[in-house]
C-alpha cells in the first residue's frame, strides 16, 4: 500500500482545513462569538489525518472533547460543524450537542466525547458490531494521554484483546492533559501498557504524518485482518491552550513558539513532499487557499444561520416516544 | 395456558427474539459461562441460570462472556448498539452501576438528543434488584428511580413472569436505551406466560386489580407484596385499585391519575430507599394533577433511609410488607373527608 | 462584612480548615496544577481557579494534582477518610460521577452501616453542577437527587457565597461523607461572607424571604431566581416565603413543612430534571405532612425531561427562570381556597 | 529477615484457622444455617498469610468478597466473624455486613467488598495517608484474577506508581472469575501489566508459604522504604465453589482433588517445616486441635447468640445525624 498523488493531496487538504477551522474557531471564540468550553486540534493534525486516511464509511472512530480535528479527518462536514459550534439550527447536530458533541454516524464519526476515557468502550461495541457483521470494518479509539488514565480506557485494551476485536487505540499524547504532564501522570509507558495486555504497540512521531500513516497502516491490516487490537502511542503538541481561555502559564515561555517553528505537522508534510519532489508547493498553495475560503465561508454561514427554537426543545430525547 | 417461571419468562423472550432477529447479541458476565474453562460450556448462564442455553443454540458469538469490567462491555454494548446491533447487556446486579453508569447515562441516554436525532442505541441492559436475598448492603438495592431520572433512558420494571416476557420483547424490540429490572427473589416465581412472542407496550400501566375505596400505586416485586395487601384488606370491606406501573419511563400518568382520581385516597409502594424515589415521583404527580380529588393525604411505603442489612432479621423488617401496605390503606382510607 | 466571591469563599473554607487540621487535604485534577510541567506551578487550582493558591501554601503533599482516574482519586479520598485523613475530594464535575459512582456510593456512604457502626467517613467530595455555561449535555448535570437519594450520604447545595463557606466548613467537620455542590455559574457572585471560619449546621434550611401568600422552596443557584421572582411578585401584590434548603441531605422536613403550613401554597423550584427529583422529593413531602392546610396543588418548576442543550437559545429556554417560577406561583395564587 | 520458631507456629495457626472456619461455613450454609452469598476461600490461605505476616495493626488491607482468610490473616477475630456471618447482633459488625462486608478498621482491614475491584481505591487512599500522617504503615490490595480487569484495580495502579505510594497489589488468581477462566479472561498478563504501569511485579507460587512469604517481604520493605507500589501475581487454586451453591460444572472433574492432593498449602506446609526440622508434626497436630475447638465453639456460639432487633435497624446510617 502506497500514497498516491490523489492521497497527498487529500491527506494535505485535510490537515489544512483543521488547521483553519481551529484557527478560525479561535479568533471566533476569542471574539465572543462562540460559546462554551472549546478544545482546539490545531498542531495534531497529522494524527488524526494519518490514521483517518486509511478509513471508509465503514469504519468507525471514537474522539474526545478535542474532536473537530478528527471529524474532519473522517469526512464530516466543516460548515455544518461550524453551524454546530455556533449553536445554530443547521448544525451537525441541530445545535444541540456543540464543540464537545459532535458526531455524525452515517460517516463512522461516533462523536466527539465530554467524558474522558467515554471513546473506547464504545469504540470496543462497534468493532463487535463490525466482526459480528462481517463488514470487514475496523474502529479506532482516539484517547489523551490523560485519557490513557482513565479506567475506562484500560479496560477497554482488554476487552478488545480477549474478544479480539478490530480496534485500534490511538492515544495522542501532547504532553498535558489541562496543565499537568503526561510525564508525570503516565505511570510505565503507553507502549508497555499495551504489551501488558497483550497488544502490539508503538511510539510514533506525531509531529510527521507518514510515520503516522505507516503505522496506522499495520494496525489497520493487522485489525481488518482478524490480529486483534493494537494501540499507536503518538507525541505530539498542541497550539492553543486546554481549551479556549487557558492561560498556558505551566507550558515553557518559547515552548509552542518552537512548536510552531520546529514541529508543524503541515510544514512538515510540505517539506518532505517538496523534497521527496511529490507534489509541487502550487498544488499545496492552491489548496490553502480553498481551505483558508471553505472556512471563512463557514463561519460567514455559522453567523447568519438561525438558532433552533422552542419547538425544538423537547424534541429528539426518544426515537419513540 | 402454560405456567412459567419468571427466569424461564426471561430466557424465552431473549431467544425467541434472538430467533427473529439476527442482530440482537446477548453479553456478560458468564452469561454462559465457562469460558476458557476445562469444563462444561454454558456453566452458568449467569449466576441464576436466567442465560443458561442461549449459548448451544446461537454460539459464543451471539452469546458473549465478558471479563469483568462493566464500563467496557456495557460501554461496547451501547456502541454496538449505535453501529447496527442490538444487544442485550446483563449487569449482574444494578448494585454495581457504579463503576459503568457514564456510558448509560451520558453515553447511550444522550447520543439521540446530543446528536441532533441522528443516532440510535436500542441497547437494552437486564440487571437484578431488590432485597430479600440476605445478599447485604452492596447486592440488594433497587436504583431504579437513578435510571428513571435520566433522561433518554426508559426503565421496565415487571412484576411477574408474564410481564418480564413481553416487557422484555418490547425492550428489544424499542429504538431507545432500556434498562430492564428484574428482581432476585421472583426468578422462580410462575405465572401463565404464552409461548408465542408478544410485547408489552412501555407506558401502559396495567390495573392489576380494581376496587373503590384506595389506590395502591406500586411497581416490581411490590405489586405482588400490595395485591396480598388488597386481598387482605377486602375482607375488612377496603377494596382497593392495584396498579402496576410496568415501566416507570415512560409513565402511565394517566391511569396514575384517573385511579387516584377515582378514589381520591392513594398509597405508593416502592422497595426503594425514601428519597428522591419513585414513590416521590408518584406522590408528586398526584399531588400536582389530582390534588382537587384527593381526599387524603398521599402516603408511601418504602424502605428506610438505611442501607440494606444483612441479617434476615432485620431485612425482614426492612422491606415494604403486606402489613405495613395495609396499615397505610387503613390509615388514608380512615382520614375523614376534606 | 467583606464582599467575597463564590469561589473566593470557596477557597477561604478550604485554606481555613487546612489551617486549622493538619489532616485536612485537597486532592483532584488540576487542583494546583502544572504538576511535571516546565512553566508555573499552581497554574490552574481547578478549572476555573477556586483551588488557586493552596498549594504553595501547603505543599504538594497537602494539595495533590491526580491523574484522570476518578475511581482511583475519589476511591482514594474514602479509603483515607477511614484512615484518619479528612481529603477533600474534587470531582470537577458532577456529570463525571459516572466513573466513580461506586467508591461514592457503595463504599463511603455504606462503611458505617454495613460495617456496624465501627467506620468514620470523613470525606467531602467538592462538584461542579449546573447550566448556564453552554457546557452540553455532559458538563450541565444537577445529579444531586442521585446523592440524596443514597442513604450514608450527605449532600450540601449552597446558594451563594456566604453559604458556601460556612457549610464546606462543616462538611469538612462533619464525620460523614459529604457531596459539596458548587454551580459553575455562581463562582463569580459576591456576597458578605466574614473573615473568620464558620459552620453553617446541616438540615437547617434557610429562611430567605418571609412571606404570606406562597411559599417557594428552592435549593443552590435557584434559590437567587426564585427570590428574583418574589420580588417582583412583591409588586404585584403576592407576598412570597422563600426557603432556602442548603442541605438535601439530612433534610430540614420542619421548616418545609411550616412554611408550607403558613401559605397553604407552594411552589418548589429546582434546577434539575424532573422525575425522581429534590422537586418531587419536597412536593411529596408536602403532599404527605401538609396536606391539611394546602390551598392549591403543589407546584413543581424544572428543567424538562431532556438533556441540557447546547445552543445558548435553548440552553436558556432550559433553565427554570423568573418568569416561570412567577407564573406558577401566579397559579397556585389565584388557585381557589378549598 | 528471617521467620523464627513463633512466626512459623503463627503463620500455620493462621492457616489451619482459616481452613477449619471454611470448612466449618461450608458445613453450615449446606445445612441451611447461614444465608446469602458466601464464597470461600479454603485452599488460598498461604496467600493471605504470607502476605499478613509482614504487617502490623498500622498496616491497612482491602479485601474482596472471598473475605474470610484476609479478615484472620490481618487478626480479625473469627468468633466475632462466625457470629457476623450468621447475621446475630454480637457480629463483627453488629449483624449488618455479613460475609461480603465484613470489616475491623481497628485491625486495619478495610473490609471484605461486594464490588469486584472495590478495594484498590480504597488502599490507596490508605496508603496516602499513613504516607502523610508518617505511619511507615503500608497497605495491601487483594485482588482476584477477575478483579484485576477491572478498571478501578488498573487504574489504581497508576495513581499508587505517580503518588509513589506504600501499596501492593496482591493478584490472588485462582484460575476462575465465577465460571471464566483467568486464562481467557486476562490480556497480557499480570507482571507485564505491572511493568506497563511502571511498578515491580513478581509470579509467585501461592501454594507455597515460603514463596509468598518472601515476595510479600521484598514488596513490603520496598513499600515502608518509600520505593513505591508492587505488585504480586500469586497463583492459587480454590477448593469450594465460586459461591456457595456453585456446582462447578465448568472445572475439570479431578481438578479439585488433584489440587487437594498435590497442592494442599498446609499440608505443603507441613511438609516443609517437617523436612527442614523447623517444627515437630506434634506442635502442628496441638495447632490443628486448638484451632478445631476454636471453631467449633465459634458455630455454637454464633448459633446461640441473637439477633439484631427493630431498634437496631436504623442506627449507624451516619456517625452524626
Ligand atoms: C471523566 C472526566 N474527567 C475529567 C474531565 C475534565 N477534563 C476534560 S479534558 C481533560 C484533560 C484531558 O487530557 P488529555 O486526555 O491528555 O487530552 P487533551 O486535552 O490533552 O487533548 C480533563 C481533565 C472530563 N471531561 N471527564
Ligand atoms: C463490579 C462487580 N462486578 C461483578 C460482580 C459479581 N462477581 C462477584 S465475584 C465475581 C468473580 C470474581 O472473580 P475473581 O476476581 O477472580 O475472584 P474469585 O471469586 O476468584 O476469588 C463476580 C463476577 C461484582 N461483585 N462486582
Ligand atoms: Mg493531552
Ligand atoms: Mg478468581
Amino acid at each position: 500500500m502506497q500514497l498516491s498523488r490523489e492521497d497527498l493531496l487529500e491527506a494535505y487538504r485535510r490537515m489544512r482545513l483543521i488547521r483553519e477551522f481551529e484557527d478560525a474557531v479561535h479568533e471566533e471564540f476569542a471574539a465572543g462569538n462562540i460559546p462554551g468550553f472549546v478544545h482546539l486540534y490545531a498542531g495534531e493534525e497529522a494524527s488524526a489525518v494519518g490514521m483517518c486516511m486509511h478509513l471508509d464509511d465503514r469504519d468507525r472512530i471514537a474522539s474526545t472533547h478535542r474532536g473537530h480535528g478528527h471529524c474532519i479527518a473522517k469526512g464530516c462536514d466543516p460548515r455544518a460543524m461550524m453551524l454546530e459550534i455556533f449553536g445554530k439550527r443547521e448544525g451537525l447536530c441541530a445545535g444541540k450537542g456543540g464543540s464537545m458533541h459532535i458526531a455524525d454516524l452515517e460517516k463512522g464519526m461516533m462523536g466527539a466525547n465530554g467524558i474522558v476515557g467515554g471513546g473506547p468502550p464504545l469504540i470496543c461495541g462497534a468493532a463487535l458490531a463490525a466482526k459480528t457483521l462481517g463488514t470487514g470494518g475496523v474502529a479506532v479509539a482516539f484517547v489523551g494521554d490523560g485519557g490513557s488514565n482513565q479506567g475506562t480506557t484500560l479496560e477497554s485494551y482488554n476487552l478488545a484483546k480477549v474478544w479480539n476485536l478490530p480496534a485500534i487505540f490511538v492515544i495522542e499524547d501532547n504532553g498535558y492533559a489541562e496543565s499537568t504532564a503526561s510525564s508525570w501522570s503516565v505511570g510505565g509507558s503507553q507502549t508497555g501498557r499495551a504489551a501488558g495486555f497483550g497488544m502490539p504497540g508503538v511510539e510514533v512521531d506525531g509531529f510527521d504524518f507518514f510515520a503516522v500513516w505507516e503505522a496506522a497502516r499495520e494496525a489497520v491490516e493487522r485489525a481488518r485482518e482478524g490480529g486483534g487490537p493494537s494501540l499507536l502511542h503518538v507525541r505530539l503538541g498542541r497550539y492553543y491552550g486546554h481549551f479556549e481561555g487557558d492561560a498556558c502559564t505551566y507550558r515553557a515561555p518559547d515552548e509552542v513558539e518552537r512548536l510552531k517553528a520546529e514541529k508543524d505537522p503541515l510544514m512538515l508534510f510540505r517539506r518532505r513532499v517538496g523534497e521527496a519532489g511529490l507534489l509541487e508547493p502550487t498544488d499545496l498553495d492552491a489548496i490553502d487557499r480553498e481551505a483558508r475560503e471553505q472556512i471563512a465561508r463557514a463561519v460567514s454561514d455559522a453567523k447568519a444561520a438561525g438558532y433552533p427554537t422552542e419547538a425544538d426543545l423537547l424534541t429528539d430525547v426518544y426515537a419513540s416516544y | 395456558m402454560p405456567k412459567k417461571s419468571f427466569r424461564q419468562a426471561v430466557n424465552e423472550a431473549l431467544r425467541q427474539e434472538m430467533e427473529r432477529d439476527p442482530t440482537v447479541v446477548v453479553m456478560g458476565e458468564d452469561v454462559a459461562g465457562g469460558m476458557g474453562a476445562p469444563g462444561e460450556q454454558d456453566a452458568w448462564g449467569g449466576p441464576l441460570g436466567v442465560t443458561k442455553g442461549l449459548m448451544p443454540q446461537f454460539g459464543r458469538e451471539r452469546v458473549l462472556d465478558t471479563p469483568i469490567s462493566e464500563s467496557a462491555f456495557i460501554g461496547a454494548a451501547v456502541g454496538a448498539a449505535a453501529t447496527g446491533l442490538r444487544p442485550v447487556a446483563e449487569l449482574m446486579f444494578v448494585d454495581f452501576m457504579g463503576v459503568c453508569f457514564d456510558q448509560i447515562f451520558n453515553q447511550a441516554a444522550k447520543f439521540r438528543y446530543m446528536f441532533g436525532g441522528k443516532a440510535t442505541t436500542p441497547v437494552v441492559i437486564r440487571t437484578m434488584y431488590g432485597a430479600g436475598f440476605r445478599a447485604a448492603s452492596q447486592h440488594s438495592q433497587c436504583l431504579y428511580n437513578i435510571f428513571t431520572h435520566i433522561p433518554g433512558l426508559k426503565v421496565a420494571i415487571p412484576s411477574n413472569a408474564y410481564e418480564a416476557k413481553g416487557l422484555l420483547i418490547q425492550a428489544i424490540r424499542d429504538d431507545d436505551p432500556v434498562m430492564f429490572f428484574e428482581h432476585k427473589a421472583m426468578y422462580d416465581e410462575e405465572a401463565e406466560v404464552p409461548d408465542e412472542p408478544y410485547a408489552i407496550p412501555f407506558g401502559e400501566a396495567n390495573l392489576v386489580r380494581e376496587g373503590e375505596d384506595v389506590t395502591i400505586v406500586a411497581l416490581g416485586r411490590m405489586v405482588n407484596v400490595a395485591r396480598d395487601a388488597a386481598d387482605r384488606l377486602e375482607g375488612e370491606g377496603i377494596s382497593c385499585t392495584v396498579v402496576d406501573l410496568r415501566t416507570t419511563s415512560p409513565l402511565d400518568r394517566e391511569t396514575v391519575l384517573e385511579t387516584a382520581a377515582e378514589t381520591g385516597r392513594v398509597v405508593v409502594v416502592d422497595e426503594a430507599h425514601p428519597r428522591c424515589s419513585v414513590a416521590t415521583d408518584i406522590a408528586a404527580l398526584i399531588a400536582q394533577e389530582a390534588f382537587e380529588s384527593l381526599e387524603a393525604p398521599v402516603r408511601m411505603v418504602t424502605a428506610p433511609h438505611a442501607p440494606v442489612p444483612f441479617s434476615p432479621a432485620l431485612e425482614d423488617l426492612y422491606i415494604p410488607s403486606a402489613d405495613r401496605i395495609a396499615e397505610a390503606v387503613r390509615e388514608v382510607h380512615g382520614h375523614g373527608r376534606r
